[in-house]
């Protein structure tokens, strides 16, 4: 417990209302989109929103959360770089009595008014699926990882593999580090290690559009699942580049989020859980 | 050319080096500039060549008054400056040294190697020199880099000619080349002006001497006009007794014992040391003196031989070891292996004597104070405080700082490399001083040194090193300049 | 005159800080707020005992860029023995020792490898990240332990500050009189100071090197068990570019990168500096793009200023 | 005898390459298709045009860590100027130019601002990446240009070599030509080797330095081209962490950080050295994990074993 003449006290206005947004990265266009979402729904509703970078990194994001406590904001919405990670953020948060709303990814502890994201781990299913839908089954894939060891490298790994484990041939598996240009070279090694290569998921857009340039110099024409649904991806799915991308919406995340905070301070009834809709775009 | 440098005036912040200095040089006229360390002979060609700007005072050159912005524009005009301090690049060609910033290139900008190499070779053989030009310099001995610098100067075809202590790295042989060039220079016209700290050269090769002392000319004369004892009186200000202060120690038991010492640079070396005695190192430079005592000291591998310490034979792989059985190891590189500039006097004092006031494992401030002003006091070390930097101090305090670091340690064995290099006469006196009573009291002390008289002058005994071999140990009673020379050169037999 | 000169050139990293601080606190009342300012020293204290180490290990002329490696394979492995029953101050205890392992191993490459700092350190960079992540299969561990202790090194108070601030004081203490008054410490001026000298008088430079090193990376560890604390999970990825924090905290307090020279003390004002950035950038709600660029300048200003008194 | 030795040693980080290259290629010999190695030969284009540089800079005694920031900003306003229209080529040179400009004012913060490199180009780093993403929104820029000639510069073929191998072959030969035959080389070289002498002896060392860091960012902005032509547009993070690998090819190629010793055919075998073992242990298949571990290791026994060469 902090001293008792360290803390501050809380109350809602809800006709001007604050909102703190702490974001994993912004090192990244789809945690940029929902920055996006964010900042023009709050700019409709007239809110002022204050914004924070964790740079991927835990250990600043609970920084970020104490800062933007400290700045009185009336609502948090976190984007958790770990879902353990943020707990003690959490508990800080519901102990100065803000409520908190976790964005693309949960919090295991601590309370939170609501949980808005799309699913990671049914995004990587939706991604494996549709390499069987159109490959059939013991296609030949290779998957092109992100960061080791960030969330959705796990997350969208993890249903990926749930499947394609069992259905497909998975060959290759490496990290490109959800980097376009690491993305080119890396596909174009695997490609190089394995002629017979029928398709590759990338656990991202970036990763997918580097690996298509990787296809096209190797003269192949694969099928490349993407993960993001990001503006450069969407355009190249319809271009036919890309055979699909698993789409998020992160605009329409940080819309609903700003929604949903006015609903808190108007004391509406939340649903614990709002889920939105993966979308699997392809051509 | 004719340069008149008349009232020069120059102070660093608030610390005034120089407060009105004549000086005047002549067509081919060997000058030599004298005075103790920090006397301002080096700042005053400083000003010379337009390192600094003076405060006051001009510099004539052939009846104009001339300015220069830098020492590039200085040896355009004809006056180039070897530094006291080497300028060389150890990772370049010998080569490439001599013509660092002067290259020379064809039409579109590369270099041309073979015109560089035909005015060097040029060079060279009209000086009578041998460098090979395709050696890097950190294959070259110390005297072999002073050479590039000499030559380096020569290339430029001065007429004015400026040496800061050339031969203070050097031994007689090399430096007798030099002064063979300096002479062939005079017979063109070349002015030169000469500082060195060793008396019998400038004797012997000079014309002229003007003395500084704190920073003003005290005199100019003739050399003819002059003498050794009058010079050394204007330098220090008083009268100095005779420049060896007697040797008196008792010489007591054996104490060191060195049998078939063989390293990367020398090869079977035998000696013994005794208590209370000064055993002289002569050889020529580069023969391996400095690589013996390194091996002793635990600082270089020793491939064979034993070394015993009061007839015990140790093992010795690291200076701790050295120190632990009361080896002292005073360097001839005072700059990179002595001191640590930028550190206060007391901290390099300190360094290896912390063991002498520890208290609980913590240094206790009073009793190092204490410690460290005891031994200031009994080196005379001139400082207003133990908190200054070491840099500050000149040469001879620095190296006075060096030996008071080693005496803290209470060495039973003191190894001293060069201990006077770069030293003025008074300052060589107090360390000569200093032997004397270290020996009285029974420490045992080996002199590695270049300077003959130095060797002579204070040696109970002299080994002479030839190429990595010991040619001879002389005792005091046959000790002559040839003797030394002739077993230096490897002459082994001309006396046997 | 001079003397008052001299003074405000000593001080001049913690006028910086002040400064800083001040314009921060004038621009937005949020930051000086009692609260703030306890946040602002909990968020210093991982950068702090980093830099601390670090403060060491450039003292004597090296440099570690695997500190943010060892803090993660430390953690890593702090809590891999905390889910195998080890009680959490063992565990704490264990993950330093463990720091001090992997930190020692970089001063023997660099000592006995005679392998440059920068580029020894570079490799057991990637080295200590890859093991962190074959140790943790790029998971982060979590359900490590509800225990009162373990919870409390991270996130609880004592006399009303934040524990991890002081096991910041304690280890500066510790650190600055080991650093001043011990022969250790002066050794390890003294090798920045001159390194052959050194040997040469005795110093056991080898040895040395590879205590600061081990030093370095025990500290780099002890950091590490409060992030896991204060987030009650091992993450693989934790500590990267932590490095970078570090040696800038070092820098800015005044210490110099060629060794030698510095003081511990300035390097707690370094990091109390670049903390009040981040935090302060924060409350002031300056967008992390511009946060990037105000950071950068603000090194440039402060170690230019360091430089400058330097040469007057 | 010892000429034979001699020989050894100086080619040794090109026997490292042929070791590594054949056991990679006899335990997999998709390594040694004809179209993996032209496919490694441009994946190693973009590090060796950075390493290049680095060696100017590293020669001098200096470092710089803000290259891959450079890359980033430099290809971003390439992008940019590109969407308004401007000609591919003309956008490849401009970018060029202005990487040179941000790779002078590292250089000018080194001599005039008396920064210690390593500080100076951290600061840098984060400024440039600041300002890449500023100007990007944090957004790639994309949709630049279907010009021939601007996709054939990072994905063309030319007498059946990719087109950037071509590039790295040419600024090979003028690199090489500048350090080995021009006085500005010689003074490179001479500034690492004794920065004080060359001061002295009228060489213009700031204005060479200056003079090499734009270098630096020059050919790092050339690289962002190539990058930007690859992925036909430009990434706010594209270059990230591309410093170190820079470093690592130029000490891997024999090139001492102190300054002064190292030739440019070593920094390109060492950039071939790290490409081989990323194409490698791609092709290999070796986890991502451990391909982290196997690169530390690389390193260090490549770096080790110069060493021991220099010392013995
Ligand atoms: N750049 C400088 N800044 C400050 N003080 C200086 C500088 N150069 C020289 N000095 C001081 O000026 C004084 C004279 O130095 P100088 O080098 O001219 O003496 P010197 O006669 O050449 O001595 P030595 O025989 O030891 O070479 C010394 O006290 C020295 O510390
Ligand atoms: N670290 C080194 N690397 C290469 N050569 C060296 C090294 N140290 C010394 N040398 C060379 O070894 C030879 C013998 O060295 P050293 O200088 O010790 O002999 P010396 O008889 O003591 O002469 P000096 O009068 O210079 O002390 C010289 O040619 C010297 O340049
Ligand atoms: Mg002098
Ligand atoms: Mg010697």
């Amino acid at each position: 417990e902090p001293p008792a003449w360290a803390k501050t006290k809380h109350e809602i206005d809800p006709n001007n209302l604050k909102i703190g947004v702490s974001l994993s990265t912004l090192n990244n266009p789809f945690f940029v989109a929902i920055k996006t979402g964010v900042m023009n729904a709050a700019n409709k509703e007239h809110m002022q929103v204050k914004i924070a970078d964790a740079q991927n990194d835990s250990a600043k994001q609970n920084n970020d959360v104490e800062d933007l406590i400290q700045q009185g904001v009336d609502i948090l919405l976190i984007n958790p770089v770990d879902s353990d990670a943020i707990s003690s953020a959490i508990l800080l948060a519901n102990q100065t009595g803000i409520p908190v709303i976790t964005i693309d990814r949960s919090a295991t502890k601590g309370n939170v008014v609501t949980f808005i994201a799309s699913n990671n781990v049914e995004g990587g299913k939706m991604a494996a699926q549709f390499i069987i839908s159109k490959l059939g089954k013991k296609a030949i894939v290779a998957e092109l990882q992100g960061i080791p060891g960030a969330s959705a490298t796990r997350e969208r790994g993890q249903g990926f593999h749930l499947i394609a484990d069992k259905e497909l041939n998975v060959v290759a598996s490496q990290s490109a580090d959800f980097d376009r240009a690491k993305g080119l070279t890396v596909a174009e090694n695997i490609l190089q290690a394995h002629d017979n290569i029928q398709a590759i998921f990338a656990q991202n857009d970036e990763m997918a559009l580097g690996a298509y340039e990787a296809a096209k110099s190797a003269g192949k024409n694969i099928i490349i699942v993407g993960f993001d649904g990001s503006q450069d991806g969407l355009k190249s799915v319809k271009e036919g580049q890309l055979s699909a991308t698993v789409a998020q919406q992160p605009e329409l995340i940080g819309e609903k989020a700003i929604e949903v905070s006015k609903d808190i301070a108007n004391k509406k009834a939340i649903s614990p859980q709002i889920p939105v809709a993966l979308q699997l775009i392809s051509n | 050319m004719k340069i008149q440098l008349n009232n020069i005036h120059k102070k660093f912040a608030s610390n005034v080096v120089l407060s009105g200095v004549n000086f005047e040089l002549l067509d081919g006229e060997i000058h030599a500039l004298m005075g103790e360390n920090g006397a301002g002979k080096s700042t005053l060609m400083n000003i010379l060549t337009g390192m600094f700007a003076a405060d006051d005072g001009t510099i004539i050159i052939d009846g104009k008054t001339m300015q220069f912005a830098n020492s590039q524009q200085a040896e355009a005009y004809g006056i180039t400056f070897i530094r006291q301090e080497l300028n060389v690049w150890q990772n370049l060609t010998v080569l490439e040294n001599l013509f660092l910033a002067k290259e020379i290139h064809n039409r579109i900008g590369l270099l041309d190697n073979q015109q560089m190499k035909k005015l060097a070779n040029g060079k060279l053989a009209e000086i009578g020199i041998q460098l090979e030009l395709d050696k890097l310099v950190s294959n070259c001995s110390i005297g072999e880099q002073q050479m590039i610098e000499i030559v380096k100067a020569l290339m430029t075809n001065a007429k004015v000619l400026i040496m800061d202590e050339p031969t203070s790295a050097l031994t007689e042989r090399e430096a007798n080349v030099l002064f063979q060039v300096m002479q062939r220079l005079k017979q063109s016209g070349v002015g030169m002006v000469y500082i060195s700290h060793r008396m019998e050269e400038i004797f012997t090769h000079c014309d002229r001497i003007t003395v500084m002392r704190d920073g003003v000319s005290v005199s100019t004369s003739p050399i003819a006009d002059t003498s050794f004892n009058q010079v050394v009186k204007e330098m220090v200000g008083r009268e100095l007794s005779e420049r060896f202060p007697a040797r008196d120690a008792r010489i007591g038991d054996e104490i060191l014992k060195v049998e078939g010492l063989t390293g990367a640079k020398f090869k079977d070396i035998s000696f013994t040391l005794k208590r209370g005695e000064i055993l002289g190192f002569a050889g020529l430079m580069g023969a391996g003196r400095s690589e013996i005592m390194r091996a002793i000291f635990g600082l270089d591998p020793l491939i064979n031989g034993t070394i015993k310490i009061n007839g015990q034979e140790l093992k010795i792989n690291s200076p701790s070891d050295a120190i632990k059985n009361g080896i002292g190891f005073i360097t001839e590189n005072r700059r990179d292996e002595g001191v640590i500039l930028g550190f206060s006097i007391r901290d390099n004092i300190a360094i290896n004597n912390m063991h002498n006031y520890v208290r609980s494992g913590l240094i206790d401030s009073k009793a190092e104070d204490k410690f460290i002003l005891e031994l200031t006091d009994k080196l005379l070390i001139k400082m207003a405080s133990v908190n200054l930097n070491v840099g500050s101090l000149s040469g001879g305090n620095q190296q006075k700082v060096v030996i008071a670091k080693w005496l803290g340690n209470k060495p039973q064995i003191l190894i001293m490399d060069e201990p006077t290099r770069g030293i003025d006469v008074n300052a060589k006196r107090e360390i000569y001083q200093l032997m004397n009573e270290l020996t009285k009291a029974g420490v045992a002390i080996i002199m590695v040194s270049s300077e003959l008289p130095e060797i002579i002058g204070m040696s109970d005994r002299v080994a002479v090193i030839h190429e990595g071999t010991l040619a001879d140990i002389l005792g005091r009673e046959n000790l002559t300049q040839e003797k030394i020379i002739s077993l230096a050169a490897g002459e082994a037999n001309a006396f046997t | 005159m001079h003397l008052h000169k001299k003074l405000i050139e000593k001080f001049l990293p913690f006028i910086g800080f002040i400064v800083l601080f001040g314009a921060i606190g004038s621009i937005n009342h949020d930051f000086l707020a009692p609260m703030n300012i306890l946040n602002l020293f909990r968020q210093v204290s991982i950068n702090a005992l980093i830099a601390f180490g670090m403060t060491f290990v450039i003292l004597t002329g090296g440099i570690d860029l695997s500190v943010g490696a060892i803090l993660a394979l430390s953690s890593a492995l702090m809590a891999g023995i905390m889910l195998h029953g080890c009680d959490p101050i063992v565990a704490i205890i264990i993950a330093s020792l463990i720091g001090a392992v992997f930190g020692a191993l970089n001063g023997i490459l660099v000592t006995k490898g005679k392998i440059a700092p920068f580029i020894a350190t570079l490799a057991t960079m990637t080295i200590y990240r890859g093991l962190t992540m074959v140790y943790t299969d790029g998971n982060p561990i979590t359900g490590l332990s509800d225990s009162f202790w373990f919870q409390v090194f991270g996130r609880g108070y004592l006399f009303g500050l934040p524990i991890p601030a002081i096991t910041v004081i304690i280890t500066f203490v510790i650190a600055a009189i080991i650093l001043n008054k011990t022969p250790f410490g002066r050794h390890i001026y003294a090798i920045g100071g001159n390194e052959k000298a050194s040997i040469i008088s005795g110093v056991k430079v080898n040895k040395i090197k590879v205590m600061v090193y081990a030093i370095n990376g025990l500290l780099a560890a002890l950091a590490g068990s409060i992030v896991v604390s204060r987030l009650n999970s091992a993450q693989p990825t934790a500590g990267t570019s932590y490095e970078l924090d570090a040696i800038a905290a070092v820098v800015l307090g005044g210490t110099s990168l060629t060794g030698g020279h510095g003081k511990i003390l300035g390097t707690l004002i370094g990091a109390l500096i670049i903390g009040t950035l981040n935090n302060g950038l924060n409350i002031l709600g300056v967008s992390s793009f511009y946060q990037l660029i105000v950071k950068g300048v603000v090194i440039l200003i402060a170690v230019f200023i360091d430089r400058r008194k330097a040469t007057s």
